[in-house]
């Protein structure tokens, strides 16, 4: 079967999102009124798995090899 | 006056060279700070655009490059001097955009401006095929001619590098007719080729980046606004080449004639 | 009186005075200080004498400038025996500030930097990489220099170890790999410093440590060098760059530890983030001012943060200073006052500036966007004194803080195996592939383009050289980094980490000797180096042994060649559950080129010319990559013989400013074979080769061996004669239009088909050239 | 008043999706059998405005000035 699976990264709290500070920046400079800007990333992944909870599993490991740094990111993966 | 006024924001990082290169075939260019245009400094660091014959945005990561390549620099650009660029590139000033310039050229509007300064953008320079940072010499032709290249010979083979990771030339959904009008109007000037000037086919790493048509760069239909991703200004003399202890006896490199074309074009204005 | 008394908002009075040594130590461990039970006496013992008690803020400042990080308690000993007695007439100003400055002409300085930012890569390799190189650029530019060049040695387990055998918190190489040099590029290409040159290594050691170290040049006209201290009585200090947050706290102590299983979690503050977009205009900002002459001094925040810097300028300068604490911008609220005391956040700078010059000087700041505050001022006392909120939090002499500690450790010299072993000589083309493949051998290029090299235009020898889109690895890159002048510096880094973890002696010392042999392969004349000498936890007695080894090494080769090391950095603590790293003392190398228009690269040039091999092979197989491949253990390290190199190394230089020399690439990891096989890949030629002349040698070993003092070069027919009288050297072959190499030892022949080895080298380090 | 509102910024169908298309590489390499992969971005945005829906309006136009390029991106507004 297969899953589409979203996977959400997120900067932790008090680690600097260099992106979200220039776009906050510049749109600031551009005339609005933006008091904070955080940037998010999200993978959406087609994937072949035996069952639906096969399938995160894998995403979640796939995230901890691969996508998502622990130390600065916190993941979240949902079923879509 | 100075003849060129190269514009920087935080983050662009081309500007030295590119001000070295105008100057290096005898024209007088002046590094300027988008804050002295638009009067956001001190009385006396003010610049006027109108002082300039050309303008030209340098390469680099104008703001980071975040969001897109270029659209900060191109946005903030739009909100304040928007009527200015239009009017300079209306009276037929030069305006000209290497590798981060021609991505704010195009994001800004200006090119290709099949009907003048577009409100939206219509084309896009987006990430290589690569999905990676390419810094390598390539091979381009000269497939029509601009106010930028006048002294280039037609199906000139040129060897200038690339450094970007958005490069990618695209009108999106839109590629196949768009590329037929860009064709009618004469406005490709430059394209991504083999050694010997054979079409690089979409193929890397002759065409570095997978853009559409092979395409390293395009004019305006008036031909006096050139976006191109290649850096010319960082091919002045031979020892900048890349393969230069190969074919030795030569001073200049090739992207000297771009430059030189410039100032032809000036004099003769 | 209990241990905490709070003397004003967040300040507390730490009662040292009454605590025994167990309340000392497990205070220090509670609050991460790094301070052992003897250093805390001695604070102790200090204090009494002053009659009080010290504040957090006091002592955190001794926690970072007493942390090895910052004050090379344990290596200065050793250093001061080796590699810091390296003397040379070019040296302008060395070893004694951020980085070495150099003469490069009579109006023109270059500046050298070397650092590691290893732990921090560890856990977040794109960040800390990132914020590695901001750093290292900060070092120059402290020096009044423009930056021109940057390099990056790394060192990562193998690329394909196994995801099961990697302890838990530690990341696979592979994802280390990809975030270092994606930090890297985001970084370098975005501020417009031009990454030319660095290695990549990989062994097992690695695995738990990764190693990141990054060096910087950069030039400077000699009446712009401005320096660390600070200038006059009355002078002010201004801070200028981003705000101060919670990162990087206790980065430096976080460097002084081993990584453990738990950093992952609790060492988050310890990562530092990068903005590389603050970094560019303030690299502007610095720049203009100190050329416009209104800086008395210049340093920027390292390791220890504001307590290092406002300490360390005011002691250098002979003078004493007060900071008020409340004056720092701060990027969120609630930071207790020693945590701006010590955060390492970065892209921050230190000047001090005459009180009639303050308003010019904000005002450039203020151009370029840039935040800038005047946050204390210089006085005469001898002591540094900080105020938060009108209560004096810290008030200490500047001697006894930064004078601290130095130790003489124990150490021992584990003696290894150096016993050939004998075998029979395995299929050659099946070696030769399995070589061309590995990852330690296998082409950069994906490293390579991922860095722009040639942004500022001056990069006139790029890092892969020949033909384009057929480009192969060169031995150094050449900078000209001045308009007007022909004049060049080439750059290279080196070490053969496999080599020192078996023979830490001649391995440091052949580190020293390919920077020189790689600088002359460009022709240029080795000039500097920097090191960064990457060790494990110098605590145990084996890990100090290899240290002082390597050191003594590098010493006897540097000396033997003239050469000086005029900057550097070490790193210890590089250990994890499996151990210490190999020994990695990396050296960035620079070199004289008198003309860039007459630099030689590696690449083959015409079907026709003549292959000459200079130097001596000798069956010196430990730690060789051949030995690697084959799962050997043993063998002798290749020795080092100056004499004889620097011999070679006149007669080079001579023939390459006569345009004798038409390639020529030096003999290192993979030996003969590889260095031939690169040449031919960059020339898209073929060649003949006959090994015959090299001796009574096996085949195998003539071809694989990785002796030093060799070089390969190509010449015209016309110029043979010259070769051979002037280099002693020996012919080996002709070039040729085939797309073949073919060896030929006596009755041994192979003949290898050169896009098959080209697909096997190109493809060695998975991802898209 | 101080309203979150998410913008999510996707490629339009049939523009290549280079970032996905590595990420998938790489997950097929080390044994995840995935079929596709589509990267998308948010910001998520801390905006001053009047109204609820003057803030949608005004990030609205900030997309249309800087966030989303026409050519090649569709985007969609949210109120957290
Ligand atoms: N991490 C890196 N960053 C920049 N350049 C690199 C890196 N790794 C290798 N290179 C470049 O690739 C080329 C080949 O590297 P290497 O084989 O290590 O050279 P050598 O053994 O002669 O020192 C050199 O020009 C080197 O500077
Ligand atoms: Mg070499």
């Amino acid at each position: 079967m297969s899953y589409t699976i979203e996977v959400r990264i997120e900067l932790k709290k008090g680690v600097i999102d260099a992106e979200g500070e220039t776009v906050k920046k510049s749109l600031n400079l551009l005339g609005y009124r933006i008091k904070d800007v955080n940037t998010v990333r999200i993978y959406a992944i087609k994937v072949e798995a035996g069952s639906e909870n096969d399938a995160v599993e894998e995403i979640n490991e796939a995230c901890k090899r691969l996508l998502a740094n622990p130390v600065i990111q916190n993941y979240s993966v949902t079923v879509k | 006056m100075p003849d060129v006024c190269v514009l920087l924001i935080e983050g662009t990082n081309c500007e030295e060279e590119t001000r070295r290169a105008f100057e290096s075939v005898g024209l007088e260019a002046e590094l300027v700070h988008l804050k002295q245009l638009t009067g956001d400094c001190k009385r006396g660091r003010r610049k006027n655009l109108f002082d300039y014959r050309v303008l030209m945005l340098p390469g680099g990561w104008s703001a980071g490059d975040y969001v897109r390549a270029g659209a900060i620099f191109a946005a903030r650009i739009k909100s304040r001097l928007r009527e200015d660029i239009k009017e300079f590139v209306e009276s037929g000033n030069l305006v000209g955009g290497i590798c981060n310039g021609f991505q704010i050229l195009t994001e800004m509007g200006l090119l290709p401006a099949f009907d003048g300064m577009s409100e939206a953008p219509v084309a896009c320079l987006t990430n290589n095929l690569s999905s990676s940072f390419q810094c390598r010499p390539t091979y381009i032709k000269h497939v029509g001619s601009c106010l930028f290249t006048g002294g280039i010979e037609k199906d000139r083979v040129m060897q200038i590098p690339v450094a970007h990771a958005e490069g990618r030339f695209t009108f999106g959904e839109r590629d196949r007719e768009l590329l037929r009008d860009l064709t009618d109007n004469k406005q490709i000037v430059f394209r991504y080729c083999m050694e010997n000037g054979d079409e690089a086919g979409g193929v890397f790493p002759w065409n570095p980046n997978g853009s559409l048509y092979d395409i390293a760069g395009i004019c305006n239909p008036e031909g006096n606004v050139l976006g191109m991703m290649p850096h010319p200004e960082r091919v002045i003399d031979v020892i900048q080449e890349s393969d230069w202890t190969r074919n030795p006896g030569r001073d200049y490199g090739d992207g000297r004639m771009l430059f030189e074309s410039v100032a032809e074009y000036l004099k003769k204005i | 009186m209990s241990l905490y008394r709070e003397i004003t908002d967040r300040v507390y009075e730490i009662n040292l005075l009454d605590s025994s040594d167990e309340e000392m130590e497990s205070m220090s461990r509670d609050r991460s200080l790094g301070l052992n039970l003897k250093e805390l006496r001695k604070i102790k013992k200090h204090f009494k004498g002053e009659g009080r008690n010290p504040s957090d803020v006091e002592l955190e400042a001794f926690a970072q400038s007493w942390s090895e990080h910052c004050c090379y308690k344990t290596s200065k000993p050793i250093l001061d025996e080796s590699v810091f007695k390296t003397k040379a007439p070019q040296n302008i100003c060395v070893i004694s500030e951020d980085a070495g400055v150099v003469d490069f002409n009579e109006d023109y300085a270059y500046v050298v930097a070397l650092e590691s930012h290893n732990h921090p890569s560890a856990l977040d390799p794109y960040g800390g990489a990132a914020t590695g190189i901001g750093g290292i650029l900060r070092d120059v530019v402290c020096m009044g220099a423009q930056p021109v060049a940057l390099v990056d040695p790394l060192f990562f387990g193998p690329l394909d170890y196994d995801y099961k055998k990697i302890p838990e918190g530690v990341k696979h190489p592979e994802f280390l790999f990809k975030g270092v040099v994606s930090g890297i590029a985001a970084y370098g290409n975005r501020v417009g410093i031009p990454t030319i040159a660095g290695m990549v290594e990989f062994d097992e050691s690695y695995v738990g440590n990764c190693l990141v170290n990054v060096g910087c040049v950069g030039i400077v006209r000699k009446e712009d060098i401005i320096h660390s201290r600070a200038g006059y009585k009355g002078d002010v200090y201004i801070l200028a760059g981003g705000k101060t947050g919670r990162d990087g706290i206790h980065g430096v102590t976080f460097a002084s530890a081993e990584l453990d299983e738990g950093s992952e979690e609790k060492d988050i503050p310890a990562v530092q983030l990068g903005y590389a977009i603050m970094k560019e205009p303030l690299m502007h900002a610095c720049l203009e001012a100190n050329k416009k002459k209104l800086l008395t001094g210049l340093k920027d925040f390292g390791g220890g943060g504001l307590s290092c810097v406002s300490a360390e300028m005011a002691h250098s300068g002979g003078k004493g200073a007060i900071v008020y604490l409340d004056k720092i911008p701060l990027k969120e609220e609630g930071l207790d006052p020693w945590e701006i005391w010590v955060s390492e956040s970065q892209e921050r700078m230190m000047l001090t500036v005459k009180p009639e010059n303050v308003e010019r000087v904000l005002e450039i700041f203020d151009f370029w966007d840039v935040p800038a505050v005047v946050v204390g001022e210089i006085d005469d006392s001898s002591r540094i004194k900080v105020t938060y909120k009108g209560v004096t939090v810290l008030d200490l002499d500047l001697d006894f803080l930064l004078k601290g500690v130095v130790y003489e450790r124990p150490y021992r010299f584990v003696e290894r195996e150096y016993k050939d072993v004998d075998f029979r000589m395995p299929d050659l083309k099946e070696s030769c592939l399995r070589i061309l493949g590995s990852q330690r051998v296998g082409s950069k290029a994906p490293v390579v383009r991922r860095y722009d090299h040639e942004v500022r235009g001056n990069t006139v020898i790029k890092p892969m050289q020949g033909i384009v889109n057929k480009q192969s690895h060169g031995d150094a890159a050449v900078i000209k980094p001045l308009d007007d002048s022909f004049q060049g510096l080439s750059i290279t880094t080196d070490v053969n980490p496999h080599f020192c973890k078996l023979d830490p002696y001649w391995g440091a010392a052949s580190a020293v000797e390919e920077v020189v042999r790689n600088l002359v392969s460009v022709n240029s004349l080795p000039h500097s180096m920097a090191d960064c000498l990457n060790f494990g936890n110098p605590e145990k007695e084996d890990r100090l042994g290899d240290f002082k080894k390597c050191c003594e090494g590098l010493y006897f080769a540097a000396s033997s060649f003239r050469l000086p090391f005029v900057s550097g950095n070490v790193s210890f603590y590089n250990e994890s559950a499996s151990g210490a790293v190999a020994p990695t003392p990396s050296i960035l190398g620079i070199g004289m080129v008198r003309d860039v228009r007459k630099c030689v690269t590696s690449d083959l040039k015409r079907e026709g010319n003549a292959l000459y091999l200079v130097g001596e092979t000798g069956r010196e197989m430990g730690a060789s990559e051949y030995y690697r491949v084959l799962g050997l253990a043993g063998g002798k390290v290749p020795r080092v013989y100056p004499e004889r190199v620097m011999k070679g190394m006149d007669s080079l230089l001579d023939l390459m400013d006569s345009s004798r020399i038409r390639a020529c690439h030096d003999l290192s990891t993979g030996g003969l074979f590889v260095a031939l096989a690169e040449m031919c890949f960059g020339g898209d030629l073929g060649a003949r080769v006959d090994l015959q002349g090299m001796g009574d040698l096996r085949s195998d070993f003539k071809l694989f061996s990785e002796s030093n003092g060799r070089w390969l070069v190509e010449v015209r027919e016309k110029d043979s004669q010259a070769v051979v009288e002037e280099l002693n050297a020996l012919r080996v072959g002709e070039v040729n239009r085939d797309k073949t190499l073919d060896l030929a030892d006596g009755g041994n022949r192979i003949s290898l088909d050169l896009e098959e080895l080209r697909v096997k080298w190109m493809n060695a380090i998975e991802g898209e050239e």
